[in-house]
């Protein structure tokens, strides 16, 4: 194993921007497991979607002495700062996920691109619900993440790029639901009071979606109207094995996790030159290709 | 007539609310043709009843003086160990144990777990005389740390069409979380109207000291309410849990603050001794009301904020002027 | 000088005060009497300031004023006692004195010292010997009421009104009090003096109004007055004083003490309660006098089951020993205690009437397992008019009844559970002579029917009124006891006094 | 030496929390031999600071028998204004106009706003006499919607090295918000012990009627000490914005628990009337010195959360004891 000096195992910190969603549990949980593959002990931190307590733990990190930083930031802005502190005092940081909007700031950042994964969503949904548009318009409602958060905008706007050309769809209800599977439920059923007759629906994230789609279950639309979702989680791939939502963006985290934690390895053992982006792609998973997704990971 | 009315204060205080409530609903019906059809009303007390079961223990909670921050924690935790015993039962390997659980007993598990964590929190504020907000700030905490444990991170899903009858089904036309939260909401009216226990309680809010010396066994009224209270959690974690087929482990998050909104506006006051479960229905329905009306309004989620802070003042003011008008 | 015409007061539903006319003079103290209720209270709140908004003019030196909040009040140079005591617990008796009137150094921050040494100076004329700094919550409730007058004592005013001041003291306190009010009348104040304890309007007033009813009735010269008149004047009819008729046949025994002791909260090598020991008959009345801090009230509330941690001893009732660990099982086995404090131990102020009254006995109107409003009711309207308590109904709440009725609350509340043996704690604080009399009817005629009696008191002439034997307490230990026949004046209060002083 | 004692009452009572402190920060260093370090020393004080600013003001609010649900959201509000003055200034395009902000007059906007949102709290619950509990929360949704509408969802970042330097400089070896939250508090102490103004708080929160009838403006003092709670709060965001050189729309979030759990834990009762800003500093630093020692510790998150409520629990209890036997 890899030793420092003192011959204490070396330490990796996952630094995670949240722990109060599966997605980012993998995430975390995934990076740790695969450093601690490597030698190392790793640490996970939860930064509770708080700028300011991620920048507590990069203080807390910095003076335990760890070696490498696997960091998933709370905001791509925010900490950048972060980033910063933990260079200048000589310890690399490696983006998964999202990233940190500053060029210098991370060794390398390996990302999930949400905008152009919902480009391809938002493209999906102009194809599959096209031939309705052409006859008459398709009523839409779009399912936000939190409204702080800059990929709850940067889904919505990627998906927006697309579907906001094209004259015979619109949008009659734009509504949040904190990427909760509970408050998307209890907002699309609001919202089917007002409009019974939408054609689809597009949500920020594959827990609003099931929301969404269990809201339409019980209001005896669940065949009339798509769900499309963004993740690419367990529940989310099996509904769309079974036919019942349509399509959603399937990330992955473990990917990302594991690429994170070799090149910190890497960097740790004296490597340098590490490509500043790694984009890890947003594949579309629809009926058609679900079948290539046979074995469901659990997300 | 004056003495007539005084006589059902403690339950009819409440109706003050209503003035807010109307105002707030004909409002809303003026501007959406949707908003008074039944399937919204069914819609709208579906959608609080979670709050409601949760709102009537705490309002038991606050009517002692005290307060129950624990609520949402205790909620996740109830509907994941439920969700965890109906789908994977107890396994242990190692012993070569497995117990499998039907669903009367997955159910029973969790609000026992409720309860459980609720006599906790009685037992800490009257046993070490902690003040109740820091045992069940606490308990907030433990209780999340051990439905992430016990969840580990992750939400149980499929729990069968038995249970989520529970969430989504309908009895007699009326939907059945509805039931459940109006049955829990007439015991809590008989409790606090009718029986000792609910006399207790107005009393040791009212006065610890006086209720003492009368022979009020007072550690033991709290932890009963704190109980009741977290088995009232649970009964929300099973109604949240089985609607969405799906434990969360961030379920309930902040649903404390909700709450005891809920309870003081209706009426109650956070000082104890004063105010009712029937008040706290109001304020939940007011919550739910404007919730819902926001977005048949279609309000932007950035605008929806700013106005339901001025309508929840709003209705508070108004119902504080017809309140003194009397 | 300070001159009310045609005052009138409604409170949502009640005429407090109708068309009230009254005059006070510089230079004398005016007792203003009337029963509980009538008003005296409400009357004084309006010339302080606290009540805005009422009919009528007040005149201050010839002049038309109108106080629109307490502070208006103060800077016309009219100060007030108020009847409830109205102290901050958790601030120190320097701190309460000075309250919205402290002494800020040149650099605008609080001259604790020069505060600090004021007070000192106060409490020494009051002869309190209290430490400044100490917190008003570790006080006893004579104790603050001392701190009140100080409070009032302290800036120089034109009218003091003392609404009660005497309630909660004992009378060496009210020597010192007098002593100051005749120094004030001599400074040429005005002095208001309201007060339910008639012997003491004959030493220091001068004139006196009557209010019954919220009306004036009368006003005169003190000296044309004579004991009988004035009540007779203030209740609207004659009352005959009561006095226990004594019985000459022993009692049967009931209660039986053996050496009780009380450890102190603190301190617990210290005993505040030294080796008591003592018997109450059934039918018999037991009075305790005692001074200030004398160890009455932890005595009842020892019996009581308050203290069991700290306490032992033996205690029977009826022939068993009882163990209280808790109030319940002193009223288990048969004992009731009307607490001193009656707004903070004896009532649930916010509940109704009948709640108030049921709550020792809820037992008693359940019916399969829920309580029955009729039975309820029906149990308060029995008080209600058995003890003749004035109130709208069995649902107004508590708070809104003037202190004989809420004694009365609190006594039917205890009558309600048949007690053995009835502990009371000052009965008879703040309240008026006819409902006294009521009170003192009632006792007497609870003995006659069997119950035995304790009743602490710091009045001599209630404790010799109504008991068949006197004990009296002093330092935590019982220094005497005598049947009331014999029982002198001097001989209680010289064995009432502290010999460690 | 007993009275002595007494007098400094209010003040040095909150000692009480240093046994549970003390043996907090022994277990951490029995642990974990990066704790006890200067460089560690520092990192706790810095990252309590704005939790320090918060809670001081919190502190004067629940000495009134109050509550401010609200600084989360106008720590947020606060620091977005400074940060978009900062970078956008104000413009009107259709106007024509164009108004750039130096850093101390975006600053003071900043604060400005802090201490109007508070300002208009005080106002609300004096005016309409509406429970701070309700006014404040309605606070908390008003003030974040703003936040919301006014950074559009987006963080507003890249704020000058020179406002940054707040958040992150040193000044005479001590971290400048260390200077900042330790100057509030020196203030605050003064404040609570040497002034009219701390005299009335404490005096309104141990009895509201008593100190009205000894002539106290208590609604003038109220105002003012939701204001203060503003205007702290908004120190508190200038603190984060500059620590994070961005101003985050979600900053803040659930603040209002952190705050008042150091209150409660320092030692001053909900019901008002008792406590003092050096308890609620020693909550603070619990609070901070748990987090810290969780983390050092290596604790796995989940368990973290578990662990803390339950040594919550027992810092309080510990200080209850030593408080009882004294
Ligand atoms: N705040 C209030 N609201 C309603 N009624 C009130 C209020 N204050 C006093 N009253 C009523 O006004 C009347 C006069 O009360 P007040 O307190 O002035 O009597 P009092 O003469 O001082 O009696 P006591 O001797 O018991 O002190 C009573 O009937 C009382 O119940
Ligand atoms: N809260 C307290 N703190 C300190 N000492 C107390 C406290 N309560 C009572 N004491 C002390 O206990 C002793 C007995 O007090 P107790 O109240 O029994 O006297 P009492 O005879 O009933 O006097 P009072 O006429 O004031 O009611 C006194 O020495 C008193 O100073
Ligand atoms: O992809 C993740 C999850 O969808 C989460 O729900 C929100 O943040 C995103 O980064
Ligand atoms: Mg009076
Ligand atoms: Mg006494």
């Amino acid at each position: 194993t890899t030793k420092s000096k003192t011959g204490q195992p070396k330490k990796v910190a996952v630094i995670v921007s949240t722990l109060n969603n599966p997605w980012f549990v993998v995430l975390a949980e995934t990076a740790a497991a695969q450093a601690k593959a490597l030698g190392y002990e790793a640490k996970i931190f939860d930064s509770q979607n708080n700028t300011a307590l991620e920048n507590d733990h990069f203080e807390n990190a910095i003076v335990s002495g760890f070696d490498a930083i696997l960091l998933n930031p709370t905001d791509s802005d925010g900490s950048i700062v972060n980033a910063m502190k933990a260079k200048e005092e000589g310890i690399p940081v490696f983006c998964m996920d999202r990233e940190v909007n500053s060029p210098g700031a991370a060794t390398c950042q390996i990302l999930s691109d949400n905008y152009s994964g919902c480009v391809a969503i938002g493209k999906y949904f102009v194809q599959t619900l096209g031939k309705k548009a052409k006859t008459a318009s398709v009523n839409y409602v779009e399912i936000l993440g939190l409204v702080g958060d800059n990929n709850t905008w940067n889904r919505s706007k990627g998906f927006h790029s697309v579907v906001d050309r094209y004259p015979g769809f619109k949008l009659v209800a734009q509504q949040s639901a904190d990427f909760d599977r509970n408050k998307a439920m209890e907002v699309l059923e609001s919202i089917l009071q007002a409009h019974p007759d939408i054609d689809a629906v597009f949500c920020g994230n594959d827990a609003m979606a099931m929301g969404a789609y269990q809201a339409l279950v019980a209001a005896g639309k669940a065949k009339e109207v798509g769900v499309f979702g963004f993740d690419g989680a367990d529940d989310v791939m099996n509904s769309i094995r079974d036919g019942k939502i349509k399509a959603t963006g399937l990330q992955s985290p473990q990917t990302m996790a594991r690429t994170a934690a070799q090149y910190a390895d890497e960097y740790i053992k004296g490597k340098r030159d590490f490509a500043k982006k790694v984009p890890v792609a947003v594949e579309l998973v629809d009926q058609a290709n679900i079948a290539d997704y046979q074995d469901p990971k659990k997300l | 007539m004056q003495a007539q009315l005084q006589t059902y204060r403690p339950v009819f205080l409440k109706f003050q609310s209503l003035i807010a409530l109307f105002i707030l609903c004909l409002g809303i019906s003026l501007m959406s043709d949707k908003f008074l059809t039944v399937a919204n009303f069914w819609n709208v007390l579906r959608q609080i009843s979670v709050n409601v079961c949760i709102s009537t223990g705490m309002t038991l909670v606050v009517l002692t003086a005290g307060i129950d921050l624990s609520v949402g924690s205790i909620l996740a935790l109830s509907g994941a160990i439920t969700a965890g015993l109906l789908r994977n039962g107890i396994q242990l390997p190692s012993a070569n144990l497995y117990i499998g659980f039907t669903l009367l007993g997955a159910m029973l598990a969790g609000l026992l777990t409720g309860s459980g964590l609720g006599w906790f929190n009685g037992w800490a504020i009257t046993r070490f005389k902690l003040p109740p907000f820091v045992a069940t700030l606490a308990m907030l905490t433990i209780a999340r740390g051990l439905t992430m444990l016990w969840t580990e991170g992750f939400p149980i899903t499929g729990l069968g069409d038995s249970f989520t009858y529970l969430g989504t089904g309908w009895f007699l036309g009326i939907p059945l979380p509805v039931w459940v939260s109006g049955i829990i909401v007439a015991v809590a009216v008989l409790i606090t109207d009718k029986t000792r226990l609910g006399r207790y309680i107005y009393a040791i809010g009212g006065s610890e000291s006086a209720s003492r010396l009368s022979g009020v066994n007072i550690n033991r009224i709290k932890i009963i309410v704190y109980t009741l209270a977290g088995a009232l959690a649970a009964v929300g974690g099973l109604l949240v849990t089985s609607r969405l087929d799906s434990a969360q482990p961030n379920a309930g998050t902040s649903y404390e603050l909700d709450s005891i909104a809920a309870v003081v506006i209706g009426g109650t006051s956070l000082s104890g001794g004063r105010g009712s479960i029937l008040g706290t229905v109001q304020g939940a329905i007011i919550i739910g009301v404007l919730n819902n009306g926001l977005v048949l309004l279609n309000v932007s989620p950035f605008w929806q904020q700013v106005v339901k802070g001025f309508v929840i003042l709003l209705a508070v003011i108004i119902d504080k002027r017809t309140d003194n008008e009397k | 000088m300070l001159v009310a015409d045609d005052i009138t007061k409604r409170f949502s539903g009640v005429t407090a005060l109708d068309k009230v006319c009254l005059e006070f003079q510089a230079g004398k103290v005016t007792a203003v009497i009337g029963e509980n209720g009538a008003g005296k209270s409400t009357l004084m709140k309006i010339l302080s300031g606290v009540y805005p908004d009422y009919e009528g003019q007040i005149r201050f030196n010839g002049q038309p004023v109108r106080f629109s909040s307490v502070r208006d009040a103060q800077d016309c140079g009219i100060t007030i006692i108020h009847q409830e005591l109205n102290l901050i617990p958790y601030l120190s008796i320097t701190e309460n004195i000075f309250l919205g009137r402290e002494i800020t150094t040149r650099w605008g921050t609080l001259d604790k010292k020069a505060m600090r040494h004021t007070c000192q100076q106060l409490l020494d004329k009051l002869k309190l010997s209290l430490d400044p700094d100490r917190l008003i919550a570790d006080l006893k409730v004579g104790q603050q009421q001392v701190v009140e007058i100080a409070k009032a004592l302290l800036v120089d005013s034109k009218v003091i009104i003392m609404d009660e001041p005497t309630s909660a003291i004992s009378e060496s306190e009210v020597a010192v009090l007098f002593g100051i009010i005749d120094d004030l009348r001599s400074e040429n104040k005005a002095i208001v003096y309201i007060s339910h304890k008639l012997d003491e309007l004959f030493t220091i007033a001068d004139h006196f109004v009557v209010l019954r009813d919220g009306k004036s009735i009368e006003s005169g010269d003190m000296q044309s007055m004579d004991h009988d008149t004035l009540i007779r004047k203030m209740v609207g009819r004659d009352i005959t004083s009561i006095r226990r008729q004594r019985n000459d046949h022993g009692y049967s025994p009931l209660l039986s003490v053996e050496n009780l002791c009380l450890t102190h909260p603190v301190r617990a090598q210290e005993n505040q309660l030294k080796n008591i020991s003592l018997t109450v008959g059934r039918g018999e009345i037991v009075g305790i006098f005692g001074l200030m801090g004398a160890g009455r009230t932890e005595l009842l509330e020892t019996l009581f089951g308050l203290h069991p941690k700290r306490a032992n001893g033996i205690i029977r009732l009826n022939g068993e020993t009882v163990s209280c660990k808790a109030p319940i099982d002193a009223i288990r086995a048969g004992m009731a205690l009307v607490p001193e404090d009656r707004k903070k131990d004896g009532l649930v102020l916010g509940l109704d009437v009948q709640t108030n009254i049921s709550l020792s006995t809820l037992d008693s109107i359940e019916q399969t397992g829920l309580l029955n409003r009729q039975k309820e009711s029906n149990l308060a309207k029995k008080y209600i008019a058995e003890l003749r308590i004035k109130t709208p109904s069995e649902k107004q709440a508590a708070k809104n009844l003037s202190g004989g009725n809420q004694q009365k609350i609190v006594l039917s509340k205890w009558l309600a559970t048949h007690p053995k043996l009835l502990m009371l704690d000052e009965p008879t604080r703040g309240i008026d002579v006819n409902a006294k009399n009521e009170i003192y009817k009632l006792i007497l005629q609870l003995a006659d029917e069997g119950m035995g009696i304790i009743v602490v008191s710091s009045e001599l002439p209630e404790i010799l009124a109504i008991s068949d034997r006197v004990l009296v307490m002093s330092e935590g230990t019982i220094t005497a006891e005598m049947s009331a026949e014999d029982a002198a004046e001097d001989s209680i209060l010289k064995a009432a006094i502290p010999k460690t002083l």
